[in-house]
């Protein structure tokens, strides 16, 4: 009998989901705002990636909304496993040796390549959050290897802490000398080379630093609750 | 030439979707949602979205990736489905 | 004088409320109690003949609120009622001042609870707009919740259910209040009475049903009476006599008002029931005479004397509505006079058996008897009390019942007069057994030491009898304040003289009757003495009945089955329907609030926003 | 057959096929499950579906990536032509916060899954709301 | 000068990133840094007040036109419910214990700042992206007590939470891939003409399933009783008095501006009725105070909904009135209850062991009801007003009946505290002076406010006046530009 109404709940949702969906008809979504950003974009904000510009942009807002989000579910993940900041040592077994070497050998590749995605989000694809988690991806590789030295909270936190004032500083000066909250200032310099784009690739460089250390300190506390 | 390249990314995700809710062994869901995960940043590709294509490679797949495996450590369900500790499996399926 | 009298009234009324709540256990604050509530009765007399003259006193007390401004301002109705308010008010302190004071613990919260009531009172017959009518009848239901809850336990439990019907009847009247307010934008009287005609015909009658309903509640008219007995029963002496003489009686003062001034009689003679069955005067005046009946007889069957007369204030309160709704000059004097009628004779009897109940330590008619020679001033005030409730002659009683038959044999309604008859008959039996089963009849043993009750509690009795007699022997008194009220409210006015009525067809002269009476009982007395007073002083035992001798443990009284022939006849109709679908209504209550309570503590509750979703959607996809 | 050929050469159905398989059975997990865990599973899926209904408002047909490539020749003109066929970004900026949200919410529900079952040793949803009501119950009762 | 008002929303994220660290140095002072930051919000909030009296002001973020860019619309409502928010969360600011974590300030301070968001912002996405802060903040918060019962209610209540999310991106989704835009007045303009069809109703029941389940819209608030009986008091206190009233806000605005058609008020008035129906019948059933009082709350948020959903302006103007009187009572008498959390009936003669607080309970429970001089009495009679204004009969013959039985458990209540025997000695509850300063503050406002009812009545209609112009806010916002390229729908 339950699989009869799985069945019949599964078809009658989709029915209705699929009637509601297919008149959307690809490709013909009036980009209303859409052709008024390409057109203004590479001008107002001089990044060459238009996703960053609005992400940054245009609608910076919602990207600090989504730093803040990201800071709420750390910090209670924090409150909920309820790491201090005694770090205590984990009774799970040393990884094998190769996971050692191999962790010793890609963290710095991994640093790299993180920096990288960061600084060129105005640029190529790529940008705070990218970067921030392969950050996060690395530090995490080492307490991996071997559990013994895990991320030092107080550093993590003093970053985190340190880059999310920075991303708003960065607004509130904009909004001392134009009196407008997150408005990209600082010269374009020209297009597609690393020092374009104004204040956007140090938003970008705060945001990475920030979601890269929350997100270590959250993989390590999920990595140190107690068996 | 990219619509079979579609069609395939589709059909891998919908398969990949059943098994994370069908699946029994935590195992394979977990390994069901990264396929998911990949699928998606194949989607994203597709539909000209660069951007959301690395973002769902590196948080979809890889971070919450992590945690799940993490989350099924902590939970002790880390186990490859073999036969003598049936107990766990059959409480995750009811 | 000073038109703004009204602010004395309510400064006195504020200075009443702190002297109770601060120093209420005081021995001697009883006193002051009663001697403010006669000062404000004065103050309102001394200004009464600028409200016989259709004035108003005016107070500072108003505010606007949504371009409404509600103001309180007394009236010559009004100030009839705030004048029983205060005199039921007044002897019921002066009765609790005394050594009935040290008997009762929570005698602060007594005296601050009646001040309370007094003052809403007299906020809700100040009231003259539909605003300040609704605040003050809530407030006068929430502070005599209070009052009746004084005694804890069963009083509680009574109060808890009244305060529910209060509260039916409050939400009532809101509705009617805001289907007024869309019809014509405002809340005053004026207002209202002039824009009435622009509500459609069925609008106009579920306002009328409405406020008939919400009002009807307080005065316990017959579908919403079960909470009234045991609510005026169980509470203390003075309260009881309190509320039974005033407290329904403000329900009955909102209906005049709204229905003679606001709606006026002949519109509600106009209105029809749905599907034309009845029209809606004679249905009111159907309801009114079966609320007189049906509690009547159910105070027939009780044996304890307070739930008796409790059960007699709800029928004497139908007996009111039935004058006021016949839309005749008589009818509606009948129907105010008995107002002031009831008021006075049912705080003497209240007062009466409180005084037995406070002597004997029990209320209960089978465990008591023969105390006319131990407690005679009480007897005296009980026999006065009962003659005016049954409604003969020399007594103030009569003279109202006489209005009320007189109008309804005018109007050609003989039914309603036989109704009302039937209605009378019951009270006459139920009040006899009153007095025969308290004060006549065998002494009871334990009963032998009984003293007299202490002056401070029969002085109260004794002029609350005489004022009985009074207004009986000179009933021109009332009739000019109650001309007076039907003049400002624009109803026919009835011609009085200081003695009764004079209409075409027969008047009433008391003073002629009453006046013959007491003669022939003097010439009676006189020739009985003149004869030497030939009788024989014999002790209670000393005589028989059905052929054999009494012994003092033989019972031969009771009040069970006191009137076994007519209980035989009539028993079958004590059917209590309301009582079943009192406790259908809650029953239903409990049972979809445990639905409710179930329907949120559920494991799977996201099924229901799934289920949302898909309906919602579908119904979408249909519209 | 033409009918079915050019419905199923069109890209978008293949979307919608998708985006609502992933939709019904996100719910379907969420909904139906008794295990805590494959209620968040539920969850990341039911996300990935409504993302790919977001990407896909603002795609255009034969546009490109909302990249500016060819940033060497600076001439403003063949720029604006550039971004002139460019998909709509605002859309694929939403989705970027979108996918972290989730990513967010569902770190937050699996370290409470973590936390109830280290407390109550089991993961099933009936069992876990039948002991809330027990401990809501006893707290009730025997408040010292 | 009110451009500063962004600060609303950035000074507390500033300090909320910085407590963490800035906590080691300032020990217990760092839970007077929140209070003070909230003064110098009420200071903002108070001079912006007069500078935005006569009409509306807009706040373009990063400098760009209104469609472009983000852009919050500051207007009376706004105002008003922000500095009611600013109000509450002053008053039930934690007070600094030995063993709170500093983290509780951290997530009170994200709380605010994503109310805040969601009262002013005028962008759809940007409304759901604090909606999604208030509510990841509120699940940090729920799970304080970090009892196994307040884990299990977190659960459920973060799974209802993300579905409704969910749902709501759903929506968004649907309406950015009509209409091309996510600003509000721009899609004012748009939707309710062009999207008047399936898609645009599919997008509406969407998006206000969506934002219903913080405003306790009736088959999503399955969360209700059991967050409100496990959480902390003063979260709880804070979620039903705040966060729930700034939801039915945002569907507020949803339905004004963007889907002011009869159907969805039609589905809007069902779901209030049932909601108040339901709760109040649950509540009548409800064995403890706490849950009486979650259910009584789905009530009133259910009241505010069907005043909202006729949208005349006198439904407006009630449905403000009403959420006001909630918003500034709910937290008081949770306040109170969280004290007495034990079943009902050892409730028995509490007046006896705590006087004040049972007098306070009374008189706001009073309120509550709607009895008349109390302020309760005329936030109902602006609702039963307008209800009748639009001819609902039915709804307001069932309003009235679900205040009788709200009238029968809370006498029921009253009664249990004014009973004459006195508790048993060791389970005897007394609420001492300093827990009862809040409640006291937040009744005074109350009562103060019946004093200078004509003047709150005058203002409060003027406010309905100006939420319910929507050319208004359509010019203020795009300035008075014409409808932009929007050809091809």
């Amino acid at each position: 009998m339950q699989r009869w109404t799985t069945i019949l709940f599964l078809t009658g949702l989709s029915i209705v989901l699929f009637a509601i969906i297919t008149p959307l008809v690809l490709g013909q979504s009036p980009m209303l705002v859409g052709k008024l950003i390409n057109a203004s974009a590479v001008n107002d904000t001089g990044a060459a990636n238009l996703v960053t510009a609005v992400v940054l942009a245009y609608r910076g807002l919602d990207t600090l909304g989504e730093l803040a989000i990201l800071f709420t579910a750390a910090t209670a993940i924090g409150i909920i496993l309820g790491t201090t900041d005694k770090t205590q040592t984990t009774s799970s077994p040393t990884a094998g040796f190769i996971v050692a070497t191999a962790a010793k050998v890609l963290f710095p590749l991994l640093l790299v390549f993180a920096l990288y995605i960061i600084l060129h989000g105005h640029l190529t694809p790529g940008g705070g959050f990218q970067g921030g988690a392969v950050l996060a991806a690395a530090f995490f590789l080492l307490t991996l290897a071997d559990s013994g030295n895990n991320i030092k909270h107080k550093v993590t936190q003093v970053i985190e802490a340190l880059a999310g004032t920075a991303f708003i500083v960065l607004g509130l000066v904009s909004f001392a000398l134009q009196g407008v909250f997150l408005q990209p200032w600082l010269d374009k310099g020209e297009l597609g080379s690393l020092f374009s784009a104004g204040s956007l690739p140090l938003l970008y460089l705060a945001l990475g630093l920030k979601v890269g250390a929350e997100l270590a300190n959250l993989l390590s506390s999920l990595a140190n609750v107690e068996k | 030439m990219n619509i079979i390249i579609l069609v395939i990314t589709v059909s891998m995700l919908v398969i990949a979707a059943f098994y994370v809710v069908w699946a029994d062994s935590f195992f394979t869901v977990l390994a069901a949602s990264s396929m998911v995960s990949v699928g998606l940043v194949l989607l994203f590709v597709l539909l000209r979205a660069p951007d959301v294509a690395l973002t769902e490679a590196v948080v979809g797949v890889a971070l919450t990736g992590v945690i799940y495996a993490l989350t099924l450590a902590k939970i002790d369900l880390w186990k490859i489905n073999d036969n003598d500790d049936n107990n766990d499996v059959s409480q995750s399926k009811q | 004088m000073s038109v703004l009298d009204l602010d004395h009234v309510f400064f006195l009324l504020i200075v009443n409320i702190g002297i109770a709540v601060l120093w209420g256990n005081r021995p001697f604050v009883g006193k002051i109690l009663t001697l403010l509530y006669i000062l404000e009765g004065l103050s309102i007399l001394t200004s009464y003949h600028v409200l016989l003259s259709g004035a108003v006193l005016s107070s500072s007390l108003t505010f606007t609120v949504m371009q409404q401004t509600v103001q309180w301002q007394l009236g010559v109705s009004g100030g009839f009622f705030a004048l029983i308010t205060f005199m039921a008010a007044g002897l019921a302190t002066w009765f609790s001042s005394g050594v009935w004071a040290r008997s009762y613990a929570p005698i602060r919260l007594l005296h601050s609870y009646m001040a309370l009531n007094v003052a809403a009172m007299l906020l809700l017959l100040a009231s003259n707009d539909f605003l300040g009518l609704f605040i003050a009848w809530e407030l006068v239901s929430l502070v005599s919740f209070l009052i009746i809850a004084i005694n804890g336990g069963r009083s509680a439990k009574a109060a808890y259910s009244y305060i529910l019907y209060a509260f039916l009847g409050a939400m009532a009247i809101l509705l009617a209040l805001i289907i007024i307010w869309n019809a014509t934008n405002s809340f005053s009287y004026v207002e209202v009475r002039h824009h009435w005609s622009t509500m459609s015909v069925n609008r106009q009658l579920i306002v009328v049903l409405l406020l008939i309903t919400g009002f009807g509640i307080k005065m316990a008219i017959l579908p919403f009476h079960r909470w009234q007995a045991p609510a005026y029963a169980y509470v203390p002496a003075p309260v009881a006599a309190f509320l039974g003489a005033i407290s329904s009686r403000m329900g009955l003062f909102a209906l005049f008002i709204v229905l003679l001034q606001v709606v006026g009689i002949d519109v509600i003679q106009t209105l029809w029931l749905p599907f034309e069955i009845i029209n809606m005067q004679t249905f009111l005046l159907w309801l009114a005479a079966l609320t007189l009946i049906i509690p009547t007889f159910i105070a027939l069957r009780q044996t304890d004397a307070r739930l008796l007369l409790a059960w007699h204030g709800i029928g004497q309160g139908g007996f009111m509505l039935l004058g006021i709704l016949s839309a005749n000059a008589l009818g509606t004097a009948g129907g105010i006079m008995h107002v002031f009628n009831h008021a006075s004779y049912q705080a003497a009897l209240f007062f009466a058996v409180f005084s037995v109940s406070y002597r004997t330590g029990t209320a209960d008619l089978d465990r008591l008897g023969g105390l006319v020679t131990r407690m005679p001033i009480s007897f005296t005030v009980m026999l006065v009390g009962i003659i005016g409730l049954a409604g003969l002659p020399p007594m103030n009683g009569f003279v109202s019942k006489w209005l009320i038959y007189k109008a309804l044999l005018d109007e050609g309604m003989p039914l309603l007069f036989l109704a009302a008859v039937i209605g009378t008959l019951g009270t006459i039996l139920s009040v006899y057994k009153l007095i025969h089963n308290t004060f006549l009849g065998q002494l009871r043993l334990e009963h032998e030491n009984i003293k007299e009750v202490p002056w401070s509690m029969s002085i109260p009795m004794m002029i609350l009898a005489s004022i009985v007699f009074i207004t009986g022997y000179f009933p021109g008194l009332l009739l000019e304040s109650i001309a007076a009220m039907q003049s400002t409210l624009g109803i026919s006015v009835v011609d009085y003289h200081l003695g009764g009525v004079n209409t075409g067809k027969g008047n009433l002269n008391m003073i002629v009757v009453v006046s013959t009476m007491l003669m022939a009982i003097g010439m009676g007395a006189l020739i009985f003495f003149v004869l030497g007073n030939p009788r024989k002083q014999v002790t209670q035992w000393d005589n028989y009945a059905g052929g054999h001798f009494l012994t003092s443990d033989m019972r031969y009284q009771y009040s069970h089955n006191f009137y076994p022939g007519l209980m035989r006849v009539i028993s079958p109709l004590y059917r209590n329907t309301i009582f079943w679908l009192e406790s259908a209504i809650v029953s239903t209550v409990q049972f979809m609030a445990h639905i409710s309570y179930a329907l949120f503590m559920q494991a799977n509750y996201l099924l229901y926003l799934i289920l949302l979703v898909v309906i919602s959607l579908l119904w979408v996809l249909a519209v | 057959m033409m009918i079915w050929d050019d419905i199923f050469l069109e890209v978008d159905f293949w979307i919608n096929i998708v985006s609502i398989a992933l939709i019904v059975i996100g719910i379907y997990g969420i909904v139906f499950s008794q295990h805590l865990l494959r209620m968040v599973f539920g969850l990341g899926l039911l996300e990935a579906g409504v993302n790919i209904l977001l990407v896909k408002a603002g795609y255009q047909k034969e546009a490109i990536a909302p990249i500016v490539t060819q940033a060497s020749d600076t001439m403003m003109s063949n720029i604006l032509a550039a971004t002139a066929q460019m998909v709509d970004p605002v859309p694929q900026a939403m989705v970027l916060t979108a996918i972290v949200i989730a990513a967010g919410v569902q770190a937050l529900a699996l370290s409470l899954v973590i936390r109830i079952y280290k407390k109550y040793g089991t993961l099933d949803s009936h069992v876990l709301f039948l002991a809330m009501e027990r401990d809501r119950h006893l707290s009730l009762n025997q408040k010292d | 000068m009110q451009d500063s008002l962004i600060l609303l929303v950035v000074l507390p994220l500033l300090l909320a990133f910085l407590l963490p660290v800035i906590a080691r140095y300032l020990g217990n002072l760092s839970g007077l840094t929140g209070s003070l930051l909230l003064l110098f919000n009420i200071l903002l909030l108070a001079n912006a007040w007069n500078s935005v009296g006569y009409s509306p002001k807009v706040i373009l973020l990063g400098g760009f036109a209104a469609p472009l860019g983000i852009v919050f619309y500051i207007d009376k409502l706004n105002m008003l419910f922000a500095i009611l928010t600013t109000i509450i969360a002053l008053l039930l600011w934690p007070c600094r214990t030995h063993n709170t974590d500093v983290r509780e300030y951290v997530l009170w301070l994200l709380l605010l700042a994503g109310c805040y968001g969601v009262i002013l912002s005028g962008d759809l996405f940007n409304i759901y992206v604090f909606y999604e802060l208030l509510a990841v903040a509120s699940y940090g918060l729920v799970t304080l007590p970090a009892t196994g019962a307040s884990y299990i209610a977190g659960f459920r209540y973060l799974m209802i939470s993300a579905l409704g999310s969910a749902f709501a991106l759903l929506g968004i989704a649907l309406i950015y891939s009509f209409t091309g835009s996510v600003n509000i007045a721009h899609l004012a303009q748009i939707i309710p003409d062009h999207l008047h069809h399936i898609w645009g109703y599919s997008a509406a029941l969407l998006l206000i399933i969506g934002f219903g389940v913080k405003a306790e819209l009736f088959p999503v608030n399955f969360w209700v009783a059991e967050v409100y009986s496990h959480a902390d008091k003063r979260v709880t206190a804070l979620l039903a008095g705040v966060v729930s009233k700034i939801a039915v806000l945002i569907i507020l605005r949803f339905i004004i501006l963007l889907f002011p058609w009869q159907d969805i008020f039609n589905f809007l008035l069902l779901l209030g009725i049932i909601g108040v129906i339901v709760g109040e019948f649950a509540a009548f059933y409800a064995q403890d105070l706490l849950r009486l009082l979650a259910f009584s709350s789905i009530a009133q948020s259910g009241l505010v909904i069907i005043a909202f959903a006729c949208a005349t302006e006198a439904g407006i103007m009630a449905g403000i009135a009403l959420a006001i009187h909630h918003l500034l009572l709910k937290p008081a008498l949770f306040l109170l209850a969280s004290h007495c959390d034990r079943s009902i009936n050892d409730l028995a003669g509490l007046a006896k062991s705590s006087p004040w607080a049972s007098a306070l309970f009374v008189i706001l429970a009073l309120s509550l009801l709607g009895v008349p001089p109390l302020p309760g009495f005329w936030a109902k009679l602006l609702l039963l007003q307008s209800l009748m204004a639009e001819q609902y009969l039915l709804l307001l013959v069932l309003v009235l009946l679900a205040t009788i039985v709200e009238a029968a458990y809370l006498f029921r209540l009253f009664m249990l505290f004014y009973q004459r025997q006195e508790m048993p000695e060791q389970k005897r509850i007394t609420i001492q002076g300093q827990e009862l300063y809040p409640v006291i503050t937040l009744s005074g406002i109350l009562l103060l406010g019946l004093f200078f009812l004509p003047l709150f009545m005058d203002s409060l209609r003027e406010i309905a006046m100006q939420t319910s112009n929507i050319e208004a806010y359509i010019n203020t916002v795009l300035g008075k530009v014409q409808h932009i390229g929007e050809g091809n729908i």
